[in-house]
């Protein structure tokens, strides 16, 4: 028997999955915060959530409803200010996971949440900016990079570059002195694009369940590289399915 | 020595045209109604500091007080965009309005720097972004021991900086807890600080986690219960998170915000 | 993870000779059980890190530990001179011993550019005085959006950080509480930490002013009620005054220090 | 009738009567600790103790017996790390008063307690060192200087120059960046040295009570200037020995 299931369901039980216990995650609002709450509800109890307002392992009983949502205070094994999550936490690369989504993302895994269209200074969109993420980009042991696809924002070229992937290829991170791996992973509603180890290039390794390689290349604004025979991802569990619910109806 | 003043003297005496000020609170403590006092007494030609601009910010640009805006990340959190600033920006509306834009590390650095008498600090952070080309307040820096290239970004020393506390005592100390973000950070870099607090008490009680402002560093302390809403304040109500969804629909249409600028305006001109 | 381990096994296995260790604490919290221990375990060419080294420091010297010092003030504080250090500095007894000198400001510094992941920090600091002759980790840097002067120094990222903390849980959570000085900076800029504390509890309660250090960056803690003594524990016990000023005349004289030395390393090896 | 008082107290109440009502005073142990006590507890109950440990706005009920005792913890406004005590609250200039003392003191007021005799490789006594000194030297709006006048401590040349004064005159602290005024005052049990408005040498301004200009040129190893007329200081009014003997009496 299978529960039906969306797209974006599945996007956020492969992005919880993706987390492994003990790890220490920086967490964003929206769908990796729904995530990470996922994750530590399932396989990773021990799993711990940094906010970049300044709780650290954070254990919220039910989802936040922004980054600095006093449940997350409430249960945290500290407080601490907004310098020093940046400055003590993210930048010596004491945090495994960083959670990046964006506007735009480009092939080599760079992102965009600056401006769209236009130029810098007369804009088509005026996105809300770079937050966290050039320094979580940089900093974290890996990043996760969670987006829905599409041609519009799986762009041939970034309108802007707010956080750097692997930059123009393989040895970029290294010249530019970002000290963390870079994204790991490309989470999408189609399936998971993961960096070629030779050239760093973002490539199709994994497939939604019922997704194709074709459908993924139609939705990609660059030609899309795919290993031979990409894994199709097992779709939610009973009890994956469950917990996010339950989960997102807190919010509700 | 602070002094415990009512908020509108305390903007009138602290905040004025041309100044640079922040007003800061991360998601918790955000000094809404310090942000709506400026927008009634028509100040101009501000430059509006904040790591996390939102709706507030979004008000005091619409209602045009605002020349400049220097941030991070600016946005409704957990629903969109800011239409006023985007208005501004883009359409220049309804006049035109500067950027000078950080990543969050940045503008947490230049914070520090600013409440510990530097002039920079520095950070990694920005290489390989776009941000540098388009923001001159971000330069490479080298470490004279190991060569290494870092970024430096200036100071922030706001004219003004605003803050909402849960409590002051009568001689002004403040104490605020929960997600306290930069905002001991802002009343220090700021040459005059003013503190929006939901209640003046007898004596502070020490409490986990608890940031404790001494008086001889702010300047004044205005007594404001509910200063922060639509924000929350931790111990004393929760985020309404009504005002931010209604907030997108006004925010998108001039005429609307029009309509809600008066609601802001007159109640405390008639009243006068 | 942290691992709760023996005070013997956990120095055993994080304490290496020539390693570069720093046993942090400010007058409180002094981890001073830990330091015996490295005593009695007979470690060589260690460099010593502190702030303010003071009789433990002293104590390690005395014993021929140490090859280097990395220090700001080292004194018996209210009494007076440490004598094994001025003995090893002066006459090379019992091996010569390097120092490198800061003050303070420079010091707490370094250990914060070292929590933080920089290779260096900058302060206003040094200018003017005797230190940068001596102290090739102090350097001129000059701001690049003002030009103004500073003062850079280099990051301290020790081999090994050891403070003593009041409690941990049985993840390794650590809480301390009262002046914890730079001991959270310690922990943060070492490449490994040891945490020696009061006591072991079911669960940390949030108090007022406590540091909490979870338990994913500390690599051992130890239970080892009385640590810090002669220091003190805030909550456990007062300041041993005595000690400090029956250790002026051991640490005078080279016998009394050799038979005082015997009644440390003693004890255990008997025991083993 | 006047109650007999030693050198050391006369010297204890002229450096607690320097300290104005309000002002924010960085203390070290040992004589300006008990002065800053001795001043909260008289004419300046609003006096905010500022120890290097991180306490701000202490109010001990005895004296403390380290710059780390727990009574500072246990009656402070709040407990901070020390990095953020030097970098916050020092190093910006907004700590009033800071007080100095040393092995030796120059005629600029520089301060040394590092070394004596010998060179620094190799000295003929090896002193604690610098410890705050330096950047409280620099950066405290005003320093006040409390040493007993010796020749052996008011010396010609210093050894080292721990801590900068005003170098080798006027014009020095802002040449070098230091930006609070530097001394204000030595305070010694022979009387009080000021800097000369013109060219900021300490000249003998104040003589305790008793004692001659005289004799406060033979203590010290320049030929020390002295206005026309010193004034004599008040000796300790029955209050404030009383004060002070019951503050020594409680460590004793």
């Amino acid at each position: 028997m299978t529960t039906e299931f969306t797209a974006d369901e599945m996007m956020t039980v492969g992005a919880a999955r993706s987390l492994r216990d003990g790890a220490a995650c920086f967490v964003g609002i929206g769908l990796p915060s729904t995530a990470a709450n996922l994750a530590r509800r399932t396989h990773a109890p021990d799993l711990v959530l940094i906010y970049e307002s300044g709780t650290l392992g954070a254990k919220p009983d039910r989802l936040p409803l922004s980054i600095g949502d006093g449940v997350l205070a409430d249960t945290a094994d500290s407080v601490i200010s907004v310098p020093e999550i940046f400055n003590y936490w993210l930048q010596p690369g004491r945090i495994d996971i960083g959670f990046l989504g964006g506007a735009q993302v480009d092939r080599f895994g760079n992102i965009n949440t600056t401006v769209i269209g236009g130029d810098y200074a007369d804009p088509k969109v005026r996105l809300p900016g770079a937050g966290g993420a050039p320094e979580i980009a940089a900093s974290c042991r890996e990043v996760l990079i969670v987006m829905r696809m599409s041609p519009r924002s799986f762009v041939d070229r970034l309108d802007f570059v707010t956080s750097v992937g692997y930059g123009t290829g393989k040895g970029d991170r290294e010249a530019l002195g970002l000290r963390g791996r870079g994204p790991v992973k490309v989470i999408t509603d189609l399936g998971v694009l993961e960096p070629d180890p030779d050239t760093c290039e973002l490539t199709l390794t994994q497939l939604s369940p019922g997704a194709t390689v074709e459908q993924a290349r139609a939705a990609v604004g660059w030609p899309l590289k795919a290993v031979d025979v990409p894994t199709e991802l097992a779709p939610p569990t009973e009890t994956e399915l469950a917990v996010l619910r339950e989960l997102k109806a807190t919010i509700e | 020595m602070a002094r415990i003043l009512q908020l509108d003297e305390a903007i009138a005496e602290l905040v004025h045209d041309g100044d640079a000020i922040a007003l800061e609170g991360f998601t918790h403590l955000i000094p809404v109604a310090a942000g709506h006092e400026i927008i009634r007494q028509g100040r101009k030609d501000l430059t509006l500091i904040r790591m996390t601009p939102d709706i507030v910010y979004d008000q005091l640009i619409g209602a045009g007080c605002a020349r400049k805006l220097v941030f991070s990340w600016g946005g409704n959190p957990g629903v969109g965009s800011l239409h006023r600033f985007r208005d501004a920006i883009q359409n220049s509306w309804p006049v035109p309005l500067e950027i000078e834009e950080h990543s969050h590390a940045g503008m947490a650095n230049r914070y520090t720097a600013g409440a510990s008498g530097l002039p920079f600090a520095v950070l990694r952070g920005y290489r390989g972004t776009d941000l540098p080309a388009q923001t001159d307040t971000i330069k490479p820096i080298e470490c004279p021991f190991t060569g290494e290239q870092l970024t430096a970004v200036p100071a922030l020393n706001p004219d003004v900086g605003i803050i909402h506390a849960q409590q002051a005592d009568r001689a002004g100390n403040v104490q605020m807890w929960g997600i306290t973000g930069v905002q001991k950070e802002t009343v220090l870099a700021a040459k005059r600080s003013l503190v929006t607090v939901e209640e003046i008490v007898d004596e502070l009680t020490p409490r986990p986690g608890a940031v404790v402002l001494p008086q001889w560093v702010v300047t004044a302390v205005a007594e404001v219960p509910g200063g922060a809403h639509p924000s929350y304040a931790q111990g004393y109500y929760e985020r309404d998170n009504a005002y931010y969804q209604q907030w997108d629909p006004i925010g998108r249409d001039r005429e609307r915000f029009a309509d809600w600028l008066e609601t802001v305006v007159e109640p405390e001109r008639s009243a006068r």
